[in-house]
């Protein structure tokens, strides 16, 4: 049992685990980098440490000081989070050794399934399908990789072994383009991880991207919580979660969770965690990674079954036994999370960063919001672009999208562009109505001018609107320099400066 | 005041009649307009029909976010048509063409040299923000002139990166 | 069928309103007052019309006005909200006579409960029990009243034939002080209904007030969805409501439903409402009125039912059957209401005015919030002082509470006092927690230092805070007297007054 | 900068040593103080404590409002501190009370008139505002002078409606 806990995370999932802490009575440490003193997850904290500068390596990556604040602070457990230092091994052992409770699997597990190449021997041990590739062979060279990138056949993917989102990830289509590709895959993937190492995978074409939700307790109870549907992706970035799949159904679920409680049992896993499978048209899947973590869409699954998973998390690391039994996992509606990020969708989906000035969150009925930002709050370029996650229930599938809809439409946020209409777009596209994507959807098939046809266009109310601005900025800086012609005296100036100012 | 008012291709002619009128192409509209909590969101209400908008201007003219949707607007008066109408209009194609960081961040690599030739869609600097890679493309054919960074270094928004001729 | 529906009213209700229509795919047509011209409803409605000056009877409540609206956009239903001119049969019959839908029901049912005499001969006749008083018989003067209190006994209640929500209404505890407490309640009703009419009822001490929500269709289908517990009240304004009541056991809450369905169909209730009851401590329960409109506190019923309220009104008023049979109403978890009003619990809860200059919902797992408001919008006199609606959902009741309270403490309203911290008093108080109370308990057996004992003293850290903040400014104010007199030529401050505003 | 700042019955000693330095009775505290959104909502890490609350400037002093608690604070450097006990402190009970509406609004009675003698707690005025009756009452016993509302009038706040003397 622990009764303080240390997030080591920011943003979003930093609050949505103090929130957690605070509803089960536990006390919460914050950790916070210097650009973050006024992040919300340090407002509402019981206690905050400064970790060091902005950047992650010099604050959010620092296990050593993470550990010391522990310590000082008194706090006997851990969340990770996501991201940062939530799938290091070393950063859970170190947590074990100390006496701290790590909020997440044991190092075993993290180590075993972190290798993307132990992972697959692993679980295909276990009779787990995997897809064709290099993963189970080590750290090929470039040359190795590119003599055996025939066998697999193109299209294939090259993969971080370290990875995770979509980093240090190429698509590969001929053997020519391949050794520029293998560069900067090795680049990206030794500036994000530090390990530039990377393996090759068959690109299963027109392939969902299903994951498995499962949870397991010290005692040997591993249940699945059913699947997301997290297909829609942009440069391998998830953008928008579904639960349940339009495409599973109920058979086709308790199968690919039977498979997802395997994998699991494989490392003799403990806490939650998240089985990846890639689900391909004629409904054969293959598993793809496990995340030893709590996950960004995590929410989409409590909606539709009533299941807190983080207090779920918690309770399990307190080594007490899952408070749910297989048969009590009911799945009721459908909800959809809409990750809202920094960046213009009009303009390549760029970050875009400053200050929000104005915010105004959609409430109601069956919408929630999970955020780290508020209205005075600086968006800085050192971390990830996502600002908050809109999430929505609906009884259906059909009336979810609606309430997305209606939800989005209610969003404000000014001082920073969001990618809200490229999400605007999706939900007024007739295949996403549909249930009809897959992985390459939103790069290859679809377009911010896509719903034109459905929309109703406003091309004169914009015109209005354009010109009304522009009128009122034309009489504001006409109004200035009459003004300043009428005021020959700069005396008087000074008179009415210290008037307004006194 | 009049204005000519351009979104996509379509032209239209704004009259600002008073606080409370508006007509657009001859027909007069009643309008109640008002900024909202001091943000670039304005709030239109035209004939009943109750419109909100993100309005800001760029460099290219106004941008309206209404309903989800991105309109790119010019307004410009009467003498401001002429003028342009005078100059010919459109971008130049053979201008120097300056490379400004689209937002803070950290150079990665800078896979051009100076006096090279490039292509239209040719990557010139590798930013990093926000921990994405950013690849910063040559919007024309060209030569690469005037490197003013180099990888390892850090650049505000708007920071002139290179040319291409 | 309709597909255009007009919001006869303002604040958090209406916004709710117009969120179901457009999840319905229904326009919406909003009306406003020269004071709401920037209210939440104005911008999310699809068309917006002005009523006039901002007090309600030159705004809201101008039937006239808002039936040539609905005839000039189109709409060809209206949806009353609470309030205003929710409960008036002569509005109702005027939409009907216009063919226009009236989202409520038939004019005969709301004459027939809303005069409290009627209701109470129409009840009876049904079976149903009721508080005994003066009710059925008729406006009675002063004299009578007086001659008739005895006989009900002390302690008893004045309350307005035409009332609701506490106004005109006045405990009296002796003969002595009736009369004039009967001027000041018939005073208030004048203003508040325009009818001065009083009736006499006896107080029934230790209670309860529980209420049922019903919802019947055209097609005589009446079901209920369980009661709301509303004891909670300040000078009769509730102030927290809860679903279901800690105090119902599956029988009681079974006969209660079935009394309350009863009620609504000795009318031939159409469309929501809620049958209000008294319940003493021995769980004898009697009638009070019926509201024959939507209810403030309808959130919590939907948190725990998973039924939208709303749009089985507009449903309803369609024509269509119920979506849901009596069997199908499950209860899940708990839910708790705070209503957040714009008054100073540290001064007699005094209405706050003012410009919200800031604000940050609390947001996350099992939180709803219902509001109006936002940062920049002006809290004005003319209008109620609930600006919002935290409601919270809980696996029990316990976490329920817990929930509350760390939503309370997020919770940030600037520019207005708000009674949050009389809410976050109560989430500490051990009577609330154990379920304990009753109608009398705000006033008589609460106070916003009950808790003191419960929870911990922060003298040092408020000590600090004001010295950091008073320091501040004293050191701002030295800094202007200083640079003032180091800045000896006026010219200077001219330029760079200038360089500042260019 | 030292400061005697009082809390209910709580006097504390605070010394503003630098800007992350405070010392309460003596003992020092490493403080991070800053204003939220240049709001009057302030965040204070204390030796790795973090608060945050309202505070505002009332008549009488400053107004925590803590963790759903309100605390009223006087803060006072040495010099106002020995003011106040030469003056001997205390709100007077016999010099004029002015009641001043505490928010706008319709004045709906004024149940008292010039001269008349009034108890502590007696109703002077009732105010309407959110649709919501206020009674205005007397803080203590006095004579009623200068009524300078009516009946039906309409106030702003901070209006002066009558003196008790």
């Amino acid at each position: 049992m622990f009764n303080k806990v240390l997030i080591a995370n920011r943003g979003e999932i930093a609050v949505r685990i103090i929130r957690a802490c605070r509803e089960l009575g536990i006390e919460t440490v914050a950790v916070f980098s210097e650009a973050d003193r006024h992040a919300l997850h340090v407002r509402y904290a019981d206690e905050a440490y400064l970790l060091g500068p902005a950047p992650s390596r010099e604050s959010y990556l620092r296990m050593d000081k993470i550990l010391d604040i522990a310590k000082k602070s008194g706090a006997d457990a851990i969340h990770p989070g996501y991201g940062f230092l939530a799938e290091r091994e070393d950063f859970a052992a170190a947590c074990e050794e100390r006496g701290i409770a790590f909020i997440g699997p044991k190092p075993s597990a993290i180590a075993a399934m972190g290798d993307k190449m132990t992972a697959r021997n692993t679980v295909m041990a276990a009779g787990v399908p995997v897809v064709p590739g290099t993963e189970g062979e080590g750290a090929l060279s470039n040359e190795d990789l590119l003599a055996v990138a025939p066998q697999i056949g193109f299209p294939l993917l090259i993969k971080a072994t370290a990875g995770g989102g979509g980093k240090g990830m190429r698509e590969v289509r001929s053997l020519e383009e391949m050794p520029a590709l293998l560069e900067s895959a090795r680049r990206e993937a030794e500036s994000a991880f530090g390990d530039g190492n990377v393996y090759l995978e068959k690109l299963v074409e027109g392939a969902r991207h299903i994951e498995i939700q499962i949870l397991a307790d010290a005692q040997g109870n591993v249940i699945h919580l059913g699947e997301r549907e997290c297909s829609l992706q942009r440069r391998h970035q998830k953008l928008l979660e579904e639960a349940l799949s339009p495409e599973l159904d109920e058979e086709l679920r308790a199968r690919m969770g039977a498979v997802a409680v395997k994998a699991a049992q494989a490392v003799n896993y403990v806490n939650a965690g998240t089985i990846e499978f890639l689900l391909d048209k004629e409904h054969n899947f293959y598993f793809l990674e496990m995340n030893t973590r709590l996950q960004v869409e995590h929410p989409v699954t409590e909606m539709v079954t009533g299941i807190d998973i983080v207090k779920e998390q918690i309770r399990i690391a307190r080594g007490r036994a899952l408070s749910y039994r297989q048969e009590d996992v009911r799945f009721n509606g459908h909800a959809i999370e809409c990750r809202i990020n920094a960046e213009d969708p009009y303009n390549n989906f760029m970050p875009s960063t400053g200050r929000i000035t104005h915010s105004i969150l959609p409430t109601g009925p069956g919408v929630r919001v999970d955020t780290g930002v508020y209205p005075g709050f600086e968006i800085t370029p050192f971390y990830d672009p996502m600002i908050a996650k809109l999430i929505v229930w609906g009884e259906t599938r059909a009336q979810a999208i609606l309430r997305m809809r209606r939800a989005l439409e209610e969003y404000r946020i000014v001082g920073v562009r969001t990618n809200i209409p490229f999400h605007q777009t999706m939900m007024d596209s007739h295949r996403f109505m549909g249930g009809q994507y897959d992985t390459r959807f939103v790069e290859e098939r679809f377009s911010m001018d896509d719903a034109e046809d459905n929309r109703k266009n406003h091309d004169e109310t914009a015109a209005l609107l354009a010109t009304l601005v522009a009128h009122r900025a034309t009489e504001r800086s006409a109004q200035i320099v009459q003004r300043n012609a009428r005021d020959t005296s700069n005396w008087k100036w000074v008179g009415r400066w210290e008037r307004m100012h006194r | 005041m009049r204005y000519i008012t351009t979104v996509g291709e379509r032209e239209f002619l704004v009259e600002i009649i008073d606080e409370h009128h508006v007509s657009i192409d001859g027909k007069t509209y009643e309008v109640d307009f008002v900024s909202v909590s001091g943000q670039p969101v304005y709030s239109l209400i035209v004939d009943g029909k109750s419109h909100e908008a993100y309005v800001n201007e760029s460099d290219e003219g106004w941008q309206v976010l209404l309903r989800g949707r991105l309109y790119p607007v010019k307004v410009e008066d009467e003498r401001e048509k002429r003028l342009r109408a005078a100059a010919g209009g459109g971008v130049a194609e053979t201008g120097e063409f300056h490379l400004k960081a689209p937002m803070p961040g950290l150079v990665v690599a800078v896979p051009v040299t100076e006096g090279q030739q490039v292509k239209k869609g040719q990557v010139l600097v590798i930013l990093e923000s926000m921990k994405m890679q950013n690849e910063l493309k040559s919007p024309r054919d060209g030569t690469v002139a005037r490197i003013r960074v180099k990888a390892g270094e850090s650049v505000e928004q708007k920071q002139a990166l290179l040319s291409v001729q």
